[in-house]
């Protein structure tokens, strides 16, 4: 029993303040005034007010903390990427990741448990061994392994895959973790409140007040602010805020799925993925399957649910691990995420002066929430590009310069 | 005993037509056309020595022959020559018969479409996906000669028979796929 | 104690069948028609399982799959639901997450741990980075309910698709009257039921009402109506299409309408060991004695809200169970008149009294209950607490809707505060709602309200016979429901969420640490996250916080609800698994001859032919040498292959790829890159002139479908005179390839091959074999070949014949992995393997192949742009001074520590003898005769050299080829 | 699952379609500038509403464009595919129905 706890024992009242101030009117102005109290957004609060000394900050969220994509996503973290750009930034972002709790004095069940890119082709081997061999020349460690490793580290699994996808090998990356994921944007939204960021929930973003071609101001729901700087965090949400200040991106919004199964003891450990077989599963602390696939296959700005995404889901589920049968899915729901032609997120300055984007995450933001909140933050703060986010800038698509994460996507033989 | 039989049908003549001049050629050669588009005519059976013509979409025709039929072979243009604005489209397919009261219960297993609900009298054809296969398939009335004959609406008590056909290379599957079904449902593997 | 009574006509287990069981390792003996938890109960067993978090005996609440108390593993299977689940015979059940067994379970001990393991404590501590993984291991031990056996067999199940006009969710009485009144209509209509049979979820009802439900059973099994009893409606999706589950199978169910009548979901009092064994919802005890014949109970406190109360009351009195008493949380005033009959009968009952604490004897269950005036919300007067005693606690204190569907299928509810229920707000067309979902409760108002709802799905249906529907029934007058049917305790322990363990202070905890919307309770809390995902608790939850908040609960609003309404396994939702596979036709022809199979997007190819006593490799060198010496022969027939006729065909072409083919010669063939539109090369393939008019050309195998789809529509978009035709699995086609190739298929066709008649690159049709035929004078594998495309019925003849003449001419058969060294030595290109998703065809240089006059293609004004920008990269040719060396594909090229590229393709080549392969590389670096190094497998760097291709036959002597991949 | 309607097949489900993205007008690619262009090649109206979209369906290979409001999910109309070219009514003006 750590000691910690023993307060609550011998305590009569509950002996914990809010985590989050509630504050009932917003001020006339702002420093900085960030869309979005998901993770992202928090995060860049929590280092402009902790490393940048910035705490006139008003993080504004139509709904409530968490509740976008963060509370949404399948919370795996990896730094196991193909460009340059991608290892080094979400490299940067693991290192954060394991120090988070101990920051934040919040448990985030960060827990790393080793993820397993499986391969069932030649050329996905290919991809595999191009991605471990960028991810070693950065020091990060991935390896291309083979079918017996893979029977090693998961004994569980049906190296045939139901007879149709055999497994030839995979990307085997020993940093993949899972955590909490709602606990994390918690622990952002408790240390910015903390040092005086005020976080407003229920508060919509109506508009954005530009004069000659600069941020002045925001609009919500409840009444106007002024502020000379303004970050858009709102994953599935960024082209309606896009359109407030008329720019235009390639970022496109697909809904993407998930689903949960009912508690089960322990027996997965590790992370897996399947490309061919359009699965990634992981084993939660409290025993249940988190379990998602690939995008829904047409544009929707809609988190319902569809019955072929769990029907494809189980089946595949079931190719890789048939003794779970009879486990049962409990529960599905959905988000929606911000793609890009290149796989790889937009962010920094924009041509508006004074609108910073962080965007363009698709379904790969969660693992990179601590890098976004400190470059981000670094963006803001100095109104320059940090030297991590140059590969994703909004400009490389007008000048051909894509930063291909898609670049491992191959297109068939 | 369960009114299902499945068939793997044999080898027929058959081939498609597209192109602006695919229906004066087939009036030429005084083959009937199916008046609305995703309807057939001609053979009304399987054993119907008649051609049967198809007329997928708009403007595509599938002509097929009955077994051992040699009518269509004679007149089969070729894409090294074929007459302006007809052209001829290979159909190699897998073809399949499914027959029986019991087939509509075969049919949900595999396929999303409603055929015990389709107005059998105006003879459709259904483009759709089968099992994860793109098929065509043309319910048919067993043993009915005339349009007459059939009951509107296919009646549940109609005599039915399914025809379809998917391309070759997805034959072997969706052919052992069907036959797993069928079994499962108590029918059995017939022959035409 | 709960005890089994004697026999009654309307019950529904048959005593003559006996089942016997096991239960934690002891017989028990039970009867057909019952589940596991009726037959426990009967059994008396003192309590079936231990709770989550604190691991507290518990034992029945709601018999009716609303919480997680009885869930079972059964032999083997996890998370088995025991009130819905039939007995069978040598049924091995065991509890779940105990630790030594149920009675022994170990972890009990945390039940006195509780007040230092407060809402979210597991946030609070565990997270120094040096302890948790060891922490986590004890977490993930004590979670997770059943165990997965894993060597358990796959189980598949057959799905399948229903269509019905009608679909009537429900059969309680709205849900019978709405199917009867469907099908009067004319509709074809489907009504299910959660439960074994008809009838409703055993809500009491007066016998002459009772009389009257059995009237519409009868009627609806003499209907046409398809009856699916002891089906869930999982989910409800987009278009009313609905997942319909029961034990078997899954049944996905389009509507045309649907009728919504799921009833509503009774909720417990929460107060003080409100989980003691013993203690059970009202309907749970009514379900046990009239389906199961089981009585709660032999001295009964029934705790009151609502008029069911005692009806339920004067019901269990006739069966010999004597009434303590009745603690009716509301005054006199208010419940007077539906007391009457109790106080009659000599029941005592206590007005404006609610539990306080209920007391637990040696066994563990219920031995009584204390109560108190109630004098707040949440408040009672403990000075004046009394105790009864009893052996079981009954509640009634009202219902939440079962809205669950409603919700998924788009539609809306509010807080009705008369009713203190949500009720619907808002429905989607051709859904309607009926029954106490709509706050309808007496039992002539819930007929009428289905019929209302029936007739009116009945005319969304479409069918002419529908009746007008009558207008919306009142709701219930007298209110079903308590505002705050709970009871603060300085000792807690008084439970709202059952799965989770959670008590009103957790509730109010995590509320005071800022977690004060629903969404963010449930979150932190987990209330409602459980098995049964709040069925039972989130309406407490939501007043709880309401009253914390000094709001109502309709101020608030639920949280979004999702499927699954009940859990479904896999196997139910993965069904058969069919997994679509092609095949060549000389798929059967390979096997025999030693095919070694490789998957290619949803074909299968042979890697290479196996040849007992040659290894891999010796049989892969033996097929590239039979092609290079004698002949080989390579099915590619999973190419996509399409056809194209038209005036405007050849401008279509132009257009399409990134080369020039209106200037084609009928009778030759020529390269085609196909490029996006944001000049990324795509695809590539051969393109053959037949005719004027007429077009025959190839894509990449997996390519195939996509690219023939993109050429539709930019065929509908253009608008050109032509049509295009996939024959892709309609075609065979195979390469005949070799020095020899030429000798051996002359006599085999009428086609003469001779130099001048058929050059280099021309194509030409005949017959092969007797079959009609085109062969094509290409060579992807550098030597004189043809590639010869045949009707799919035509294949094994050709091929057979093509076999047989080759082999005195040493032909061997060969595969993918021979074709790729066979390329590789001519330095052509595999798109997707030697450029990526974002290759140029200056990058890949493929520019020979991009004809930039030509007044449009796709990709164009792109490529125009690219070209300014210059290369990121290039292709070029590399070769090893040491082929003891062997790089991989993937591995980088170093240049002074820096990536400057990668390997895209390697291979030892026997021809030349040495290890050649292509590389994407830096275009500063792409020098003919510079030195690189890549870095191999450990690390360890390997010298490589900068070569031109093609590596074999430079002069293309041997077919007189340009190179498609020119020198850097 | 959505069911679509298809102009040639009739009512399908959505699983029966293959979606082609938005109906996109592409400047003059022989008078416009390098940034219109790669705007054109690579940017997207991601907000939800109305559009034109094109649309597959697979067993047919027949390509037509309906107009969805994708907020809603909800197909508004649809229209063959040389409407592309012959032109498509101001979203709004469709709102009323097909054609």
């Amino acid at each position: 029993m750590p000691h910690r706890l023993l307060r609550f024992g011998w305590s009569r009242k509950h002996p914990e303040p809010r985590m989050f101030t509630r504050h009932d009117t917003l001020r006339p102005s702002y420093d900085v005034v960030i869309i979005g109290a998901g993770g992202h957004g928090l995060a860049c609060a929590y280092y402009l007010a902790r490393d940048h000394g910035i705490r006139n900050v008003a993080v504004l969220e139509k709904g409530y903390i968490g509740g976008g994509n963060t509370g949404r996503n399948t919370t795996i973290i990896r730094s196991n990427y193909l460009t340059p750009e991608g290892v080094k930034f979400y490299d940067e972002s693991v290192r954060l990741w394991q120090d988070l709790g101990e920051d934040f004095d919040l448990n985030l069940f960060y827990s790393t448990r080793g993820h397993y890119t499986l391969a069932h082709t030649d050329a996905a081997m290919r991809t595999m061994r191009w991605r471990a061999e960028v991810n070693k020349h950065f020091g990060v460690r991935s390896e291309a392994v083979d079918a017996a490793f893979v029977k090693r580290g998961i004994p569980a699994i049906d190296m045939s895959c139901g007879g149709h996808a055999p497994i030839l090998g995979a990307l085997f990356h020993e940093p993949g973790a899972i955590a909490r994921h709602d606990a994390v944007a918690w622990g952002y939204g408790r240390g910015a409140d903390r040092r005086g960021v005020e976080i407003h929930q229920q508060t919509e973003v109506c508009g954005i007040r530009l004069e000659a071609g600069r941020v002045v101001g925001v609009e919500t729901s409840r009444g106007p602010i002024a502020t000379p700087r303004v970050l858009c965090a709102v994953a599935g949400f960024t082209p309606r805020i896009l359109d407030m200040v008329g720019l235009r991106t390639p970022i496109y919004v697909h809904p993407l799925q998930a689903m949960v199964s009912e508690p089960v003891k322990p027996w997965l450990d590790p992370i897996i993925v399947s490309g061919s077989l359009h699965v990634y599963v992981s084993q939660t602390a409290r025993g249940e399957l988190v379990m998602g696939a690939s995008l829904d296959p047409y544009e929707l700005h809609q988190t319902r649910s569809t019955l072929d995404f769990v029907e494809g889901l189980s089946s595949h589920m079931l190719d890789m691990f048939p003794f779970l049968s009879e486990v049962k899915v409990n529960r599905q729901w959905a988000g929606l995420a911000d793609m890009t032609p290149d796989f790889a997120p937009i962010m920094g300055v924009t041509p508006v002066e004074g609108f910073y984007l962080d965007s363009g995450w698709g379904t790969w933001g969660f693992k990179a929430t601590p890098v976004c909140g400190k470059t981000m933050s670094h963006t803001v703060a100095t109104g320059r590009n940090h030297p991590l986010i140059e590969g994703f800038t909004m400009d490389r698509f007008e000048r051909y310069r894509l930063t291909g994460e898609k670049g491992a996507a191959s297109v068939g033989h | 005993m369960t009114d299902l039989h499945f068939t793997i049908c044999p080898r027929r003549d058959r081939f498609g037509l597209k192109g602006p001049g695919a229906e004066p050629w087939l009036a030429a050669h005084g083959i009937p056309l199916p008046p609305a588009p995703n309807s057939w005519t001609g053979a009304t059976h399987a054993d119907d020595p008649a051609i049967w013509v198809a007329r997928l979409g708009a403007a595509e025709f599938f002509l097929e022959d009955h077994a051992g039929g040699t009518t269509l072979r004679g007149i089969e243009p070729s894409a090294e020559s074929h007459p302006p604005g007809v052209y001829p489209v290979l159909r190699e397919d897998a073809s399949f018969l499914l027959a029986g009261q019991a087939s509509l219960e075969v049919l949900a297993q595999v396929c999303n479409v409603d055929f015990g609900n389709l107005p059998l009298e105006a003879r459709p054809v259904i483009m759709t996906s089968m099992i994860g296969v793109s098929v065509l398939v043309a319910p048919q009335i067993a043993g009915a000669r005339t349009p007459g004959a059939e009951p509107a609406r296919g009646g549940a008590h109609a005599p039915r028979q399914y025809r379809i056909w998917c391309d070759p290379s997805f034959g072997p599957y969706l052919g052992e796929s069907l036959g797993t079904v069928v079994r499962e449902c108590g029918g059995q593997k017939g022959s035409i | 104690m709960m005890h089994r009574l004697d026999a009654h006509p309307d019950e529904w287990i048959d005593r003559k069948a006996e089942i016997s069981f096991q239960f934690e390792g002891r017989e028990y003996r039970g009867f057909g028609g019952d589940t596991i938890s009726s037959a426990l109960a009967a059994a008396g067993v003192p309590y079936l399982a231990r709770s989550f978090k604190y691991h507290r005996p518990r034992h029945i609440l709601s018999f009716a799959n609303h919480d997680s108390n009885t869930l079972f593993q059964v032999d083997g299977v996890p998370n088995v639901r025991g009130d819905v689940t039939l007995l069978r015979e040598g049924m091995r059940v065991s509890a779940l997450n105990t630790f030594g067994g149920l009675t022994a379970d170990k972890a009990r001990i945390l039940d006195r741990l509780g007040r230092w393991l407060p809402v979210g404590f597991y946030y609070k501590a565990f997270h120094s980075k040096r302890w948790f993984p060891r922490w986590e291991r004890l977490f993930r031990r004590l979670t997770g309910l059943g165990t997965v056996s894993l060597d358990a067999e796959r189980q598949t199940s057959p799905k399948r698709y229903g269509f019905c006009d009608v679909l009537v969710v429900g059969g309680g009485p709205s849900g019978l009257s709405a199917a009867l009144q469907a099908a009067a209509a004319g509709a074809k209509v489907t009504l299910v039921e959660e439960s074994f049979r008809l009838g409703g979820s055993g809500a009491a009802l007066p016998e002459a009402e009772l009389g009257e439900m059995r009237g519409l059973v009868e009627a609806v099994n003499r209907s046409s109506i398809e009856v699916c009893c002891a089906t869930v409606a999982a989910a409800c999706y987009a278009d009313h299409w609905v997942a319909l589950v029961d034990e078997k199978r899954m049944t996905k169910m389009r509507a045309k309408a649907v009728v919504l009548a799921p009833g509503v979901i009774e909720q417990p009092a929460v107060f003080r060991n409100n989980d003691l064994p013993g203690v059970m919802l009202a309907s749970a005890a009514r379900r046990l004695l009239l389906r199961h014949r089981v009585a709660p109970g032999r001295r009964v406190v029934m705790v009151a809200a609502n008029w069911e109360a005692y009806l339920a009351c004067t019901e269990l009195k006739a069966q010999g169970v004597d009434i303590a008493a009745i603690v009716d949380l509301r005054s006199a005033e208010t419940a007077g008149h539906e007391a009457s009959a109790c106080a009659a009968a000599g029941i005592e009952v206590l007005f404006g009294h609610a539990p306080y604490e209920a007391v637990a004897g040696a066994s563990g269950a219920v031995a009584a209950l204390d109560v108190a005036p109630l004098q707040g919300p949440g408040a009672v007067d403990v000075a004046q607490r009394r105790r009864l005693a009893c052996d079981a606690v009954l509640m009634s204190v009202g219902w939440a809707a079962a809205a669950n569907l409603l919700l998924q299928a788009g539609g809306s509810v509010r807080f009705s505060r008369e009713l203190q229920q949500f009720v619907p707000s808002g429905l989607p067309a051709g859904v309607f709602a009926a029954g106490r979902l709509n706050g309808v409760y007496d039992f002539r108002s819930r007929v009428a309200d289905g019929a209302r709802a029936g007739s009116a799905a009945a005319m969304h249906a479409g069918c002419r016979a529908a009746a007008a529907p009558a207008g919306a029934v009142a709701a219930q007058a007298r209110r079903p429901s308590h505002p705050f049917p709970i009871v603060d305790h300085p000792s807690a322990k008084n439970f709202v969420d059952f799965d989770e363990d959670l008590q009103v202070k957790d509730l109010e905890d995590a509320a005071q640490e800022g977690f004060d919307s629903s969404e963010l309770l449930k979150r932190y809390s987990t209330v409602g996250m459980g098995p049964s995902q709040g069925k039972h608790s989130n309406m407490a939850a939501l007043r709880i916080l309401a009253r914390y908040l000094d709001l109502e609960p309709g101020d608030l609003g639920l949280t979004t609800s999702r499927p699954m309404y009940h859990p479904v396994p896999l196997k139910l939702l993965a069904g058969r698994s069919f997994n679509a596979e092609r095949r060549t036709p000389l798929d059967a022809d390979h096997e025999s001859l030693g095919a070694v199979w490789m998957p290619a997007g949803n074909w299968r190819r042979p890697e290479y032919y196996a040849v007992p006593g040659e290894s891999r490799a010796q049989s892969i060198e033996a097929e590239v040498r039979a092609v290079r010496e004698g002949v080989g022969l390579i099915d590619v027939g999973t190419l996509g292959k399409i056809e194209i006729y038209g005036p405007q065909a050849a401008l279509f072409l132009d257009r399409a790829y990134a080369g020039k083919f209106s200037s084609l010669k009928a009778g030759m063939t020529r390269y085609g890159l196909m490029l996006d539109e944001s000049g990324v090369v795509i695809d590539d393939g051969v393109v053959a002139r037949l005719g004027p008019e007429t077009f025959y050309f190839t894509t990449t195998t997996g390519g195939s479908a996509t690219v023939f789809r993109e050429l539709l529509r930019l065929n509908a978009l253009w608008g050109l005179e032509c049509a295009l035709v996939n024959v892709t699995g309609h075609r065979a086609a195979f390469n005949f390839a070799g020095p020899s190739s030429r000798e051996a298929l002359q006599p085999l066709t009428d086609v003469d091959l001779g130099e001048e008649a058929f050059p280099f690159l021309g194509v030409r049709c005949g017959r092969l074999a007797g079959a009609p035929c085109r062969l094509m004078r290409v060579g992807f594998v550098g030597e004189l070949g043809y590639e010869i495309h045949v009707a799919a019925g035509d294949a094994v003849t050709v091929w057979r014949a093509l076999h047989a003449a080759g082999l005195p001419r040493g032909l061997r058969p060969f595969g993918v992995e021979a074709q790729r060294v066979l390329r590789l030595e001519k330095g052509h290109l595999i798109v997707g393997q030697d450029t990526d998703g974002l290759t140029d065809p200056f990058e890949a240089n493929a520019a020979w192949a991009v004809n930039m006059q030509k007044p449009f293609f796709v990709g164009q004004r792109s490529l125009k742009i690219l070209q300014a920008r210059g290369p990121r990269q290039v292709l070029v040719g590399i070769e090893l001074p040491d082929s003891s060396r062997r790089p991989r594909e993937s591995h980088l090229l170093i240049d002074r520590g820096a990536i400057a590229g990668r390997i895209t393709s390697v291979a030892h080549s026997r021809t030349l003898d040495k290890v050649i392969g292509l590389a994407m590389l830096s275009p500063e670096l792409a020098r003919a005769g510079g030195a690189i190094e890549i870095r191999g497998d450990h690390g360890d760097m390997i010298a490589a050299r900068i070569v031109p291709t093609p590596f074999y036959d430079p002069s293309n002597a041997r077919q007189r080829i340009p190179a498609r991949v020119a020198a850097p | 699952m959505k069911i679509l309607v298809c102009p040639l097949n009739g009512p399908r489900p959505i699983l029966e379609f293959a979606y082609g993205g938005e109906v996109r007008r592409s400047p003059d690619p022989d008078t416009c500038s390098d940034a219109e262009w790669s705007a054109y090649v690579f940017n997207r109206s991601g907000s939800p509403g109305l559009k034109y979209e094109w649309w597959c369906h697979i067993a047919s290979g027949y390509w037509f464009v309906a107009l969805r409001d994708t907020a809603r999910d909800v197909v508004v109309a649809t229209y063959t595919a040389d409407r592309v070219r012959l032109g498509l009514p101001a979203p709004a003006a469709a709102q009323g129905g097909a054609p």
